[in-house]
């Protein structure tokens, strides 16, 4: 396939579409499935098998990936052939009977969509999701029509690979995984590196508990990452790209897996790609259950099949990656960016975010939220748009106490910093990180204490074991903070745990243990009177922990608690 | 302690077990016996014969040239691999922040209770496995969890026992039936 | 071989080029501690003591891991970096069991005079006291992973100079253990060849020879430069 | 007689260990006798007091926190001394007794007064105080102002110690001098 042909197949598929009269995309994607999205496929099937051969062929339905409003699904949006687009939610295979049968008829169906200004949608910005819920990601030709491997073609006829980087470098996008590494230097890193061979790594091992904006990128729309993949491979001079999808994702490793076998069908992917002379070929590699290959090194080492350690940086994957050799390694959510940027220009997308973090970021919203769910937002917009405007604000008349960002690496950010903008430098002043884009929403019954716990927790299991501080020191502050939760912390347990916290920061070798004790000191910052509640008060002000036992000193007093062998004579 | 593959079949039929050889020796041959595939091998080993037993390890260690330590070391670094059987049915109870914080540890919590086992064993009679994951990035259902691989979201403790009770009464019918 | 110059605690010194930082340092007679790195095996970077502070970068870097450069300005001693140590140092005795007193490497061990060395004489963190056992299957040596805190020297020794590696780590994290073949007993090994190196450069009392009671375990590692030069370098001519 | 030439108050204390501290601390030789000129001692298994006195100004505590006993000594300790001194590896460490944190407490007594080849039976327990769950090093239990380690201290050790203490200057020794073990 060249260009022309590519082109040719997306305008015959966009034709075929504005000919139809109704077009029916049905969410597909996990949380609808198990709201009963296949139900209302099974209905939605029933239906049309049940009408004439005359209205049939004008009918098309599109099991598509996520729209982004999960706790309203399953979502249906319906597209009349005039263009006009409405979204129903929550629909059952008895509404869908009527809204359909309503289309049909030409009446008003007796079932309400959601608002046109509904603000969940409203105050968004898509980019990387823009086809999400608009295609079968299973189906290559619905990426196409929608203008997929255009910007690569483009590139690949148009551009030499030092403009490329430059392009990308002067969009200012940043590294989405969560450290936000300008994604231009690293490309422009790893296109000047010598080497016999060079690769491209996706990483798709999104770990943070609360997240799964990579997880609905590679579902719903994998022709996304695959071509912002060969576009990077084109930029730098790779002819090998990995993509390593986390385990804990079969659908979306199944999804990848089509989708190469499909671009490279079709001439996308392969040798001499869209007959250029450029050859790109992507490997997906699964993960098999291991936070700690999100870091950069320990993914290529598990790229490499071996036990998933990091190695120390320098030097950085750009010198020295997979076997030794120069590694472009960016997030998926990086690369789904990168399309986009190239169709519209550099400019274009500097337009949208602020000054030091441009463009938009995904955000996968939810806990004690109304509208949970997966959201782009321009950087910058205020975390109070995105809870409250967004999100609907908190169900049950709760009342705000914390937004968790970045998780395991991240912190809690409190009420009165809900107008920070969120951007990559704003979030680390408050002690947080941006990280992948997990967004949980905790309302007064969260104990901070506890959370802090629950993110040691994590920490101290995924520990590789490589490094010393990581290894027990993330064991030692989970000791200190189980006894602040338990009742047995005494004053000075919380400056051995701060001093923990600052070593295991400071001299932990990756950046698991870097940024593990993240949440326990940013808690303490601006909750630290919850911890003294527990310590000096013997009370947990949001009435999750126990508090049964008892400080070490006091023991004496209460001996009758102590272990110690009793027979009956 | 025997050693696998077995020799080669002397009749046509294969027995259950070399059929699943059979099979990863299908992966192998794809991943051309890279080592760097062992990952990808220990995935269809897992898959195939339910956990990873000392035989397959020892076979995956001869068949790729690696050393059996290196295999061992990479069969336990992660997760997913299982080097004990599992039991007829499996729940694995989802723990990321945003279940937990909707209430996933009472839910572990009183799984363990009801059916007096400890999160990562199964229970004596072999009838259940009970698994705590890490996020399993469906947190709009949160808390939710997986029973048998499906889905099941917006749970509580009583929901989650009352399903993992009906799985396990509907198989023990099944296998009373058979026996 | 051509030199460079770096500045190593406000004095101008030489070192080779490409040479190792952590031997750099050492070259000027500067004690810089460490556990996991040995001359003659692959750097690791995992006990994290010989953390030092160099001039534009953003945080401490492990000597052992980098390589030193022209112009480079180091500082190995300072207050906080003095404190990190003892700090890491308390976390790896709190780790196991590190019952000194009644230790075959009792008085000849790395660890033990580490912790001397840099004043640590208290640890601050619960010892976490796992249960641990000792594989004595083995008829010339034995293993207390009490005393083991996974330097991963062995390791490295046996797969780099001896070519078997029968050993290697299972698990992760704290449940981190050496192990020998599928987890086998030693003394069950079909890859170990029974060489010794392991034992030798082990720092604390965790591989030893059997038969060794308290104190009388002491390990060299001279061997081990010496053979290395002798395959790399030529030195043996047969 | 000036301040400075005031004899000090010394107490030495036996908690969780082997009393080998003890021994090692009788082991000084002629500087006993230099010491005997310096110090009081007010209590310890080398004297006859019943009460830990008030105002102590040196304590010596050998052995680690095993039972309710001990912590509650330990306490009583910290508060009527000046410098409480962790002396001997047990103290400082847990070492050799806190070898039966790996063991379940109700298995290491049934191995003790049960199983043992002169089984004392039940009976014994009654009088045994309550056992902490964890034998502990003493300043996990309360704060120490110096620690003197090694199994037992060399003789060396201790009067290095010693002398720093009375002479009110501080103690620095070699690597050599503060091994454990």
């Amino acid at each position: 396939m060249n260009s022309a042909d590519l082109q040719h197949l997306a305008e015959e598929e966009q034709q075929r579409q504005q000919q139809l009269n109704l077009r029916l995309f049905l969410c597909y994607s996990t949380p609808c499935l198990s709201a009963g999205a296949d139900l209302v496929k099974v209905a939605l099937d029933e239906l049309i098998a049940g009408l004439d051969e005359k209205q049939r062929p004008d009918l098309d339905i599109v099991a598509t990936g996520c729209m982004g409003p999960c706790s309203r699904g399953p979502l249906l949006r319906v597209v009349e052939r005039n263009g006009s687009e409405k979204i129903f939610e929550k629909v059952t295979p008895e509404s869908v009977r009527e809204i359909i049968g309503s289309f049909l008829a030409d009446r008003a169906p007796s079932v309400e969509p959601l608002p046109a200004d509904f603000a969940f949608f409203s105050r968004q910005t898509l980019i990387a999701l823009e086809n999400n819920g608009w295609v079968d990601p299973e189906q290559i030709v619905h990426s196409i029509a929608r203008g997929a491997y255009n910007s690569l073609a483009h590139v690949l006829h148009e551009m030499t690979s030092e403009q490329v980087c430059s392009e990308i470098t002067r969009s200012g996008l940043r590294g989405r995984g969560g450290g936000g590494y300008p994604a231009g230097v690293k490309w422009e890193l790893v296109r000047k590196a010598q080497a016999e061979r060079k690769f491209v790594v996706a990483n798709g091992d999104e770990g943070d508990p609360g997240a799964y904006m990579d997880r609905t990128i590679m579902e719903s729309d994998p022709h996304r990452v695959l071509e912002g993949m060969a576009i990077a491979g084109y930029a730098v001079g790779a002819e090998q790209g990995y993509i390593y999808v986390r385990g804990e994702y079969p659908l979306a490793a199944a999804r990848l897996a089509k989708a190469i076998k499909d671009a490279e069908r079709h001439g996308l992917l392969g040798s001499r790609v869209l007959d250029s002379s450029f050859n790109f070929r992507v490997d997906l590699r699964v993960g098999a259950g291991a936070f700690v290959c999100g870091e950069e090194t320990a993914l290529m080492t598990s790229i490499m099949g071996r036990r998933g350690q990091p190695v120390p940086r320098p030097p950085y994957p750009a010198q020295s990656g997979l076997w030794g050799l120069p590694t472009l390694i960016n997030n998926v959510e990086t690369f789904a960016s990168v399309a986009p940027i190239m169709r519209h220009g550099a400019e274009w997308f500097a337009g949208f975010g602020t000054e030091k973090s441009k463009g938009t970021k995904v955000f996968a919203l939810c806990g004690e939220v109304v509208n949970s769910g997966l959201i782009e937002v321009q950087m910058g917009t205020s975390l109070r748009d995105i809870v409250f405007e967004i999100g609907g604000g908190l169900p049950d008349g709760g009342t705000f106490k914390a937004a968790q960002t970045g998780g395991p690496s991240g912190g809690c950010i409190p009420a009165q910093h809900l107008d920070t903008p969120v951007d990559y430098e704003s979030l680390q002043a408050l002690g947080s990180i941006m990280g992948s884009g997990g967004l949980i929403v905790m309302n007064e019954t969260s104990c901070m204490p506890d959370v802090a716990k629950f993110f040691m927790d994590f920490c101290m299991d995924e520990s590789c074991g490589k490094c010393v501080p990581c290894r027990v020191g993330t064991v030692e502050m989970y000791e200190l903070l189980q006894r602040i939760t338990n009742g047995s912390a005494m004053d000075e347990d919380l400056q051995t745990l701060e001093e923990l916290c600052h070593v295991v920061q400071e001299t932990s070798l990756c950046g698991l243990g870097m940024t593990a004790p993240n949440p326990v000191l940013n808690t303490l910052q601006y909750f630290r009177d919850e911890y003294l509640a527990h310590i000096r008060d013997n009370q947990c002000p949001a009435g999750v922990c126990r508090l049964d036992q008892i400080p070490l000193l006091k023991l004496p007093e209460h001996a009758e608690q102590l272990a110690i062998f009793k027979e009956e004579p | 302690m025997t050693k696998t593959p077995p020799n080669p079949p002397v009749t046509n039929e294969k027995s259950p077990h070399e059929l699943k050889l059979q099979l990863l020796d299908k992966t192998l041959k794809k991943s051309q016996y890279q080592q760097d595939a062992l990952i990808e091998v220990l995935h269809t080993a897992q898959e195939t014969f339910g956990h990873l037993d000392e035989d397959i390890l020892d076979y995956v260690s001869i068949q790729l040239k690696l050393p059996p330590s290196w295999v061992y070391g990479v069969a336990t670094f992660y997760n997913f691999f299982s080097l004990e059987p599992q039991g007829d049915h499996v729940c694995v109870v989802c723990m990321g922040t945003a279940c937990y914080v909707k209430g996933a540890g009472d839910i572990v919590a009183r799984i363990e209770q009801e059916f007096d086992m400890k999160a990562g064993t199964t229970t004596t009679d072999n009838r259940l496995t009970l698994i705590s994951a890490r996020c399993l990035g469906n947190c709009s259902l949160a808390p939710m969890l997986t029973l048998d691989g499906s889905v099941l979201g917006k749970q509580t403790p009583d929901s989650t026992v009352a399903a993992v009770k009906e799985k396990i009464s509907s198989s023990s019918v099944v296998g009373e039936e058979t026996s | 071989m051509s030199v460079i110059t770096l500045t190593i605690n406000g004095e101008l010194v030489s070192a080779r080029s490409g040479q190792n930082l952590l031997e750099a340092i050492r070259d000027q007679g500067i004690k810089l501690p460490t556990l996991c790195y040995l001359d003659g095996l692959s750097t690791r970077g995992g006990c994290r003591l010989c953390l030092v502070d160099i001039s534009g970068y953003p945080r401490l870097q492990t000597a052992c891991t980098t390589t030193a450069t022209e112009g480079m300005v180091v500082v190995t001693h300072n207050e906080k970096i003095n404190r990190y140590r003892k700090m890491i140092l308390e976390l790896t005795f709190a780790e196991r069991n590190h019952t000194c007193a009644v230790c075959v490497s009792n008085e000849h061990c790395e660890l033990q005079t580490m912790a001397a060395e840099l004043g640590m004489d208290h640890v601050r963190y619960d010892y976490l006291n796992p249960q641990l056992g000792i594989d004595i299957s083995h008829e010339k040596y034995g293993v207390d992973h009490n005393r083991c805190i996974l330097c991963l020297r062995c390791v490295r020794v046996c797969d780099e100079v001896e070519g078997a590696h029968t050993l290697d780590v299972r698990h992760r994290g704290i449940n981190s253990r050496v192990i020998t073949d599928l987890n086998r007993l030693w003394g069950e090994s079909e890859s170990c060849t029974e060489c010794g190196k392991c034992v030798e450069v082990c720092p604390t009392g965790a591989l030893f020879d059997k038969g060794m009671s308290v104190g009388e375990m002491k390990k060299k590692t001279n061997f081990l430069r010496r053979i290395l030069d002798g395959r790399e370098k030529n030195q043996w001519n047969r | 007689m000036n301040e400075t030439l005031k004899k000090k108050r010394l107490a030495t204390v036996w908690l969780g260990g082997c009393s080998g501290c003890h021994m090692s601390l009788l082991d000084i030789d002629e500087a006993l006798i230099a010491l005997v000129d310096r110090v009081d001692l007010v209590y310890g298994p080398l004297v006859d007091a019943k009460e830990y006195p008030e105002d102590v100004d040196i304590c010596l505590v050998e052995g680690a926190v095993t039972n309710v006993e001990n912590l509650e000594l330990a306490r009583h300790i910290r508060t009527n001394t000046r410098t409480v001194v962790s002396f001997g590896d047990c103290a400082v460490t847990g070492n050799v007794t806190s070898m039966r944190n790996r063991i379940p407490i109700s298995d290491l007594l049934n191995a003790v007064y049960h199983e043992a080849s002169a089984p004392i039976g039940v009976e014994a327990l009654k009088v045994l105080p309550a056992l902490l769950k964890k034998v502990i090093p003493l300043h996990q239990a309360i704060r120490v102002d110096l620690f003197l380690p090694g199994c037992p201290p060399g003789s060396e050790r201790i009067t290095a110690a010693l002398n720093a203490l009375l002479d009110e200057t501080e103690l620095d020794l070699q690597p050599h001098m503060r091994t454990f073990g």
